[in-house]
């Protein structure tokens, strides 16, 4: 467990999480929904939960961003909030 | 609706925070969780019981083996609920593609690179595989990296490609395949007269002693694992990419 | 002072609370089918944060023994028997009921000699419980994903006051 | 030595957040884009800085690698996206004609 | 200790190089030259700060830390690969979505209308 | 023979990645990289019509090429790192679109000419159809390196010397 890391991790959390709910254009939501996804990576990492890590670093990087952008990409771009 | 869901936010939060003091401090020892004896057991019984030195990779594949299967199947009837909303058959289909016919310009860099890379990335999944038992990974990692590969293939060049690789009945036999190894393994077991996923009555039919059973079969049901997680995440994402047509994707 | 120790020792459960009230606010209140669908992704990565950070030890390494530890383990498989037979009564006393065996007389535990440390490794249960729900949430967004486009499909929006409009008005 | 690490760390987090800015005033979607692309790599460096930390760098290279691998999906979907939406346009030809003057 | 050196100057100057890479990202006045900050700014800092931790790695010399050491320059290897193209076709993306190109001139002539 | 050499290079990585080398790790190490073979081998050396001899030159030739190369990445950096740093309103950086043609021929030389410009100072670029590139440049310096041919006849004499 590295503290110092924990707490600038947790702090840009937050911050990511509500950036790309606040986002109006769905593209940029679902990317920076994959900044949130690193971070959590980053944190669990730190926390010694390696295989945690390990598969939000395959799911977050490999696939959920690209669903979201596929449906984003079938559907609109536009969100009205 | 919008100060609705404020308020009752706020109040759920509060509630959650106001049980916050009677949680341990954070990263101690002797918190309830981390001195349970089950907890205990699994750190310094594993390597003595399995010969695996991961011990993530050995509670998951071994003690709670029953729990991974059917997380395994909940994979599988995802990827079976999203052909069934989301899937058109028909040829003539009107819905889905409101473009235009798309023709696709090959971009060299792109697609020279991709060639490049896709067989190392299938290479370091079936890598990740193999060594879940001594370093991080396993099934589900390799799995979702190995479907990663197949979603390279479809973006550098469309889905009609991809398809040539792997066609979608091919698909969901994988993942069906996937699901029967996993169980294969339990049954094994069972007709062999112990618990269902109790692998190390497996020596019978393997040239090992029971240890080294438990730590062969852990990785036969990994295997099993990545196959349905490559395949469903593949065809999520080639329902999805298309509209449920299999045609144009991204 | 007593406050801010309070908030220190405990953050990151303050924090799991309030990305998870982001994600249950972005639940309700957004209209948009997909920025719901990322508000329940962020609700459920929260909940994950809450249980890995209840497995957390203070000055525990990753749960995976060292190479060393493994490798130790084989060494003296390797050589235990000889060992066994050449002394056996400083074995015997040394390690009583270690060299125990099954009925068709393969050892029931793999290299005993190794010493492995409970607090010195953190807790494998929660990675484990969590390991999967990552993987599962990934397919059930997915299915969310789907259920949004054929929404899309029939009424031609994903905007939830557009949806129950074009629903009242019969379509 | 750790504490170093520890340093190293800190200061590629604190070089983050005008990353974060740019995500957050980012004047269009590709401006965010190319910046989560950013933070994609300093990820990469700093899972290996952690494994550095616990002495454990063999474990934590294999998602390092990963996200060495894989950070490149997420963009070139991204860049498929703005090929499809927009018709497609032979830059090499007459038609930038008047941006290049 | 001439290893921890080392290790200390590469990874400092890896850490010099990303703040390039990070302050043209904020000052940079259009899409295209922000792409070049951030495409950039980033390989080579990315190879000095994981050679550094490559060499110090190769401290304890043992075939284990070797293959270590070889795994992590794969990752320099893959994100020196793969960063040119994925600056490529986001630039790319970027001018068929129309983003108009920074010129001195342009803001010169916006300056003389206001 | 090309799938035999892909086998060999496949498995040369393997080893890098596993780090073990008992029998058991080494048998799956040559299942997986058999698969993998199987599967996707002709995504490796697209043109297979050149003889092995020309292959090995350039095996030889390419290392070489790299370490030059290395040296304009940190040029590069060093470039951007001077722009970004730079008082006032950035006197220095004024962008440009140059075009300009290319005499190599293979796709996998333009492939490296492409990204060769991508990673060298203060130029990236944004297109390549047939012989023509299209290449943004940030400042005036780099356009008139960019001009200069110095890269291409690098990249000619790895790549192509055997067939002129």
């Amino acid at each position: 467990m590295i503290w110092q890391f924990d707490l600038i991790i947790l702090v840009f959390l937050v911050i990511t999480a509500i950036i790309s709910l606040q986002v109006k254009d769905l593209l940029a939501a679902s990317m920076i929904y994959g900044v949130y996804s690193f971070l959590m990576c980053l944190l669990w990492a730190g926390m010694a939960a390696v295989d945690v890590a390990f598969t939000e670093a395959a799911v977050g990087a490999g696939v959920s961003s690209v669903f979201l952008i596929a449906t984003v990409f079938r559907t609109s771009r536009r969100s009205s909030d | 609706m919008k100060s609705l869901a404020l308020i009752s936010v706020v109040i759920t939060g509060w509630l959650l925070l106001s049980a916050v003091g009677d949680f341990p401090y954070w990263g101690d020892p002797n918190s309830p969780a981390n001195s349970y004896r089950l907890s205990q057991h699994f750190v310094t019984e594993t390597f003595h019981e399995t010969a695996v030195p991961n011990m993530v990779t050995a509670v998951l594949a071994d003690y709670r083996g029953y729990d991974t299967m059917f997380e395994t199947v909940v994979i599988f009837t995802a990827g079976i609920a999203i052909i069934s909303i989301l899937r058109v058959f028909r040829s003539d289909d009107q819905v889905a593609s409101g473009q235009t016919v798309y023709e696709k310009r090959p971009d060299l860099i792109v697609d020279t690179t991709c060639r490049l890379m896709i067989p190392i990335i299938q290479l370091f999944a079936l890598y990740v595989i193999a060594h879940g038992h001594h370093s991080p990974g396993g099934g589900f990692q390799g799995g979702v990296i190995f479907g990663a590969s197949f979603i390279l293939i479809a973006l550098s060049r469309d889905l009609q490609a991809a398809h040539k690789w792997v066609p979608e009945n091919r698909v969901l036999n994988l993942a069906g395949i996937g699901i029967l190894i996993y169980a294969g393994f339990g049954l094994v077991a069972m007709f062999l007269g112990q618990n269902f996923l109790d692998y190390a009555i497996l020596h019978k039919v393997m040239p090992a002693t029971p240890i080294e059973a438990r730590y062969h079969s852990m990785l036969g049901v990994e295997i099993g694992v990545a196959f349905t997680v490559t395949a469903i995440m593949y065809s999520i994402y080639s329902n999805l990419v298309s509209k449920g047509t299999m045609k144009e994707g991204l | 002072m007593e406050f801010f120790e309070a908030i220190s020792a405990k953050f990151n459960y303050w924090i799991y609370v309030i990305i998870m009230m982001i994600g249950l606010y972005a639940m309700i209140a957004k209209n948009n089918m997909v920025k719901k669908l990322i508000g329940m992704s962020i609700f459920q990565t929260a909940i994950i944060l809450f249980y890995v950070s209840i497995g957390v030890k203070d000055g525990a390494t990753i749960p995976i023994l060292y190479h060393d530890q493994v490798h130790a383990g084989h060494h003296h498989d390797d050589h235990g028997d000889d060992a066994h037979h050449g002394s056996t009564d400083h074995h015997d006393t040394s390690h009583g009921g270690d060299h125990e065996t099954d009925e068709f007389g393969y050892p029931t535990r793999h290299a005993p000699d190794v010493h492995i440390d409970g607090d010195g490794f953190a807790n494998p249960l929660v990675h484990v419980l969590m390991l999967t729900a990552i993987v599962v949430g990934v397919s059930t967004l997915g299915v969310g994903l789907a259920i949004t486009q054929k929404l899309h499909r029939e009424f031609g929006t994903i905007e939830e006051n557009e949806i129950h409009d074009l629903i009242k008005s019969g379509k | 030595m750790e504490n170093f690490f520890v340093f190293a760390g800190i200061a590629i987090f604190a070089l983050m957040l005008p990353i974060l800015y740019r995500i957050i005033v980012g004047p269009t979607a590709i401006d965010r884009i190319v910046a989560v692309n950013v933070i994609g790599t300093k990820t990469t460096v700093l899972l290996v800085i952690i494994g550095m930390i616990f002495e454990r760098v063999g474990m934590f290279v294999d998602f390092a690698l990963t996200y060495a691998l894989l950070n490149f999906i997420g963009s070139l979907a991204a860049a498929r996206f703005f090929d499809r939406v927009n018709p497609a346009k032979s830059f090499t030809k007459s038609e930038i004609k008047e941006q290049e003057l | 200790m001439i290893i921890n050196t080392v290790c200390i100057v590469l990874v400092l100057l890896g850490i010099i190089f990303f703040v390039g890479g990070a302050v043209g990202i904020v000052r940079f006045p259009d899409f295209y030259t922000r792409m070049h900050a951030a495409g950039k700014g980033d390989t080579m800092s990315v190879f000095m700060v994981l050679v550094g931790l490559a060499v110090y790695q190769l401290s304890d010399f043992t075939l284990a830390n070797l293959l270590i050491a070889g795994k992590i320059l794969f990752i320099t290897i893959f994100i020196m690969w793969a960063s040119p193209t994925s600056t490529h076709a986001l630039i790319k993306a970027g001018l068929e979505e129309g983003q108009k190109v920074w010129t001195r001139n342009d803001k010169k002539e916006t300056e003389d209308e206001q | 023979m090309y799938r035999i050499s892909i086998f060999l290079l496949l498995f040369g990585i393997w080893i890098v990645f596993s780090g073990q080398f008992d029998a058991f790790h080494l048998a799956l190490g040559l299942i997986s990289t058999a698969l993998v073979t199987a599967i996707s081998s002709d995504f490796f050396f697209a043109d297979r019509s050149r003889g092995t001899g020309a292959r090995i030159q350039e095996i030889v030739r390419i290392p070489w090429y790299l370490s030059w190369m290395l040296y304009q990445i940190l040029l590069s950096n060093l470039h951007i790192l001077k722009l970004a740093l730079s008082p006032g309103d950035l006197p220095e950086v004024q962008p440009k679109l140059v075009r300009i043609k290319t005499g190599l021929k293979t796709d996998f030389a333009k492939w490296f000419l492409a990204n060769s410009i991508t990673l060298t100072p203060g130029t990236i670029t944004i297109d390549i159809e047939g012989d023509e590139l299209l290449i943004h440049s940030i400042s005036e310096v780099t356009t008139t390196g960019v001009e200069d041919d110095a890269m291409e006849r690098k990249i000619a004499s790895v790549f192509e010397r055997g067939n002129n």
